[in-house]
């Protein structure tokens, strides 16, 4: 294996604890994943010694915490490879980040009779967004279908850019049912040929593979926090530009210059998109679990899974009735997504649980996806750099135990 | 608590429900659906002249809990009055079930034919 | 005193540290509070023990979380006496409880000609987000204006609600720079006589005193649990009924009951406004919070401020030069902000911090205020249940040696 | 730090400030402010025919850092290009005041004289 993966989860306090007295085998990252050592204890630290609200403090504490808090900025832009830390901006979730793009650029440039594309394949968090500001500003919606083997049908993207309508294309970078890399950096130079803005959900992808927002060419790109071994928060990275043109979304403290009666000016960027006080220690948390997996590596994270993967898939195949959802090893990430002809994946997840396993059923926040392959739900197993090959056996393993409980 | 969920009674009513099928004639015809996970029931019942149930059918696609607890619930509703089903909960619903304590996960997945049943005496104007 | 202060302090790991080589007097709570040893372990307990994205897991670790991250809500419920958990919503912090009530509920009711009031001691994050509401609908933006003394002029809000104009009313329950508790019930009776909503901030009261929604009769309330010992979120309570009439404000995961290609339908109350996956530690950290205060007592915390209010305020008066705002004792809570004829705010907080004692110098998020007392800035010392008359008497010698190097 | 913020030298300037008031005739004539603070500085200055600065004064109300830096930068701008001084950054700024190093929350106060005067320069079209 690519990874220490012993020695990585004794990072994890987690792994510590018994499931049912069992081994916790946790394959449910995709949702969220396990917090290292490292994070805990950067946001203990915080609050034991140097907390105190950010900004505008003239004491020692609070001096600390605004260097922490903003040096953790600077330590995810340079995970990112964004130009400039001011353009990113710390938000409550990836969601909320896709949210005040929708807000505060979508309803000051999308007009009626304008289009907004998205993909088959978006987690509800870069697909209700833009439905409901089509909706709202009376703009068309369009699909760029999903294949059958769960690749991104790209030949359908520039009929729906052709005719210049199009002003938005918002693609997931790593889809988090059918593992899909999407062809992101194509997506992009299509889009932005029609002169459109592209917006990349990258909730999925940055915790797995490097994410350079300069290569890659987004316009925004939306991250969680939270799955990336960091705590409940995310971050929006936008171009500084088009972040400088944009009204604020959330008005309070911090992010004004001044207040008058009747009107109002707005801070400089980060600020301007940060109104009100910030979750300071966890912000520090984030920092320290870029260090971490900077420290590991994104590229050797993104073998390890991809090892993983080219273990798991064969010996999935072998579980009776089931159907494996998504591309082929070399097109997609590590998340796998099926279901049984025996078993309903409610089912499917309450019995592995049995065996200390978490895997994840329903519809993974894409009931588009899910209704285009003509199922309601599915189970999920996700793979991160705690996981290793034994992991794989026990869900195989489980796997057939399921099919014998309710085969019939 | 899932080591539970997956005993023989549960798996033999998943196996081999009862009442499984439409009644024809019924006064109560419903189907609901949990959208989170796919579970849907399709729920018809037949009340006598005093507005008691007499009779329960079901059909449906679902997880163990779902399916068993519309199986069981096809036989536990007959002889109640609309007021009776009405005023039932889940600890009704566990107790059914044979004691089982359900985790959040599983609450809606075991109270959907309880639930359609209630919204299909409300629709037909019996409750 | 009312509480044995010796011994909070100690549930507080920050007060083993020292500042610049003396004991922390830490008087800056306002802005945001220190942390309890509780708080902290809870944090860390389910980032340890029981951590996995809420909602649908169907295996034992997201069972756990869940049921640790809705307790929390319950225990919030009751911390305001809420009648129904499900009518509180977990926000980023109170600023965005108030941004979520005027874009949800403001853009759908106020319409051009209609007037908003507040008032003139409102915090940025209760005056920009409805002075920018009523820029955009077109609406008037109405103030009740504050004494000299500080005290809310409650004769100005009946001739602004004699018309029928007025929709809302938003209202501090207590001023985070005067320190002045309005008779915020009787706002609330005057505005819902004349067919207005009511919108309280309590995010400077609740850490402070006891809060019944049921008792004061806002519509909405917002509280910044980071000022309650919490971690950096907050809560936003509403009226269930109205909180079901209105449209969401994030669209994502977790906030949707269907999603089809085109259009959406939405969860039920909370959820319906929590899209995507949420701080869960954080929210149990703060139910830990109201646990740790509830067990002291809110009451007790308040008659231990004021007994410190009463200590401080005469002793304060004497500091040469100083210019004390708000109201007298009585009507007023542990926030003290003043000006010193002999230094600026800065100067004053950045002296102050070479003896270890954290104090806050500038608008504090509420610049047309200050305007109103023809003061830039103010120097803000704010109490807490650790603090005790030792720490009064650290800032009055404090400020007696300020005006030393400083004055002339 | 803030032991170093409050050292005789910068009191001193603080408490008898050179070159208080307006320079009549002026070339730059600017106001700025920090709204955060309250601190405001007005700045007057004179050019030669080669344009160099020959003439600062200021006058405004702030704290000591903002009126320290004020008063300490009338004397440092004097013989300056416009673009030797739009070329300075808190570094400079950190060194004309005795290497001291000041914190996030002073950075604005001590560079507001210097920005001032670039804002002035600017508008007088000499950068
Ligand atoms: C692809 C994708 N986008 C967006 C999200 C939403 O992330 P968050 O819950 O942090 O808002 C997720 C995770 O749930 C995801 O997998
Ligand atoms: C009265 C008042 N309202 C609102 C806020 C904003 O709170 P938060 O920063 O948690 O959004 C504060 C605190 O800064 C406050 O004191």
């Amino acid at each position: 294996m690519a990874l220490d993966v012993e020695a990585i989860r004794r990072e994890f306090p987690i792994f510590e604890r018994k499931i049912h007295g069992k081994r916790l085998v946790f394959l449910d990252s995709a949702a969220s994943s396990q917090k290292p050592r490292a994070v805990i204890a950067a946001m203990t630290r915080v609050y034991t010694h140097s907390y105190a609200n950010v900004h505008r403090g003239l004491y020692a504490l609070a001096e600390e915490a605004t260097e922490a808090y903003e040096g953790a900025r600077v330590k995810l832009a340079r995970f990112i490879n964004a130009p400039d830390p001011a353009e990113v901006i710390y938000v409550r979730n990836a969601t909320e980040g896709l949210n005040l793009v929708a807000y505060s650029w979508g309803i000051e440039h999308i007009h009626a009779g304008d289009r907004i594309v998205i993909t088959e394949m978006e987690h509800h968090a870069n697909l209700v967004p833009w439905q409901q500001l089509a909706l709202r500003q009376g703009a068309e919606l369009a699909y760029v279908p999903v294949t059958n083997d769960g690749r991104l049908d790209l030949a359908a993207l520039p009929p729906l850019l052709a005719d210049g309508r199009t002003k938005l294309v918002a693609c997931s970078v790593m889809s988090n049912v059918l593992g899909t890399l999407p062809p992101v950096t194509q997506v992009a130079e299509l889009a932005h040929a029609a002169g459109a803005l592209v917006v990349m959900d990258a909730a999925q992808a940055a915790p797995h593979q490097p994410v350079d927002v300069q290569a890659l060419g987004p316009d925004f790109l939306a991250i969680s926090g939270h799955k990336l071994c960091g705590p409940g928060m995310g971050i929006l990275w936008g171009r500084g530009e088009l972040l400088d043109a944009m009204p604020p979304f959330l008005y309070g403290g911090d992010m004004i210059r001044t207040v008058k009666r009747y009107q109002s000016k707005w801070n400089d960027l980060p600020h301007k998109f940060e109104a009100g006080t910030p979750p300071i220690a966890e912000a520090v948390g984030l920092g320290a679990a870029v260090d971490f997996l900077g420290a590991i590596g994104m590229e050797a994270i993104h073998a390890h899974e991809q090892e993983l993967l080219a273990y798991a898939l064969p010996r999935l195949a072998e579980v009776p009735g089931i159907h494996i959802l998504g591309p082929g090893l070399g097109e997609r990430g590590g998340v796998v997504s099926f279901w049984l002809e025996a078993a309903h994946p409610h089912d499917i997840a309450a019995l592995l649980d049995e065996d200390g396993i978490c895997i994840r059923a329903g519809h993974h926040c894409a009931q588009p996806l899910h209704e285009r392959f003509g199922i309601p739900a599915s189970a999920r197993a996700s793979f991160y750099l705690y996981n290793d090959k034994e992991d794989v056996d026990a869900l195989v393993a489980g796997l057939h135990r399921v099919v014998k409980i309710l085969g019939r | 608590m899932s080591s539970d969920l997956y005993r023989e009674q549960l798996l033999d009513h998943y196996h081999n429900p009862e009442n499984f099928g439409v009644l024809p004639d019924a006064d109560v015809d419903v189907e609901m659906d949990n959208p989170t996970c796919g579970d849907v029931v399709h729920m018809t019942a037949r009340l006598d002249a005093e507005g008691r149930i007499t009779a329960v059918m079901f059909e449906g696609q679902g997880c163990v809990v779902s399916m068993a607890s519309a199986s069981m619930f096809t036989e536990m509703a007959v002889g109640k009055t609309p007021e009776e089903v009405a005023a039932m909960g889940l600890a009704d619903i566990e107790a059914m079930m044979g004691g089982v304590r359900l985790s959040m996960g599983r609450v809606k997945c075991a109270t959907l034919p309880l639930n359609a049943l209630k919204l299909g005496l409300k629709e037909a104007g019996k409750l």
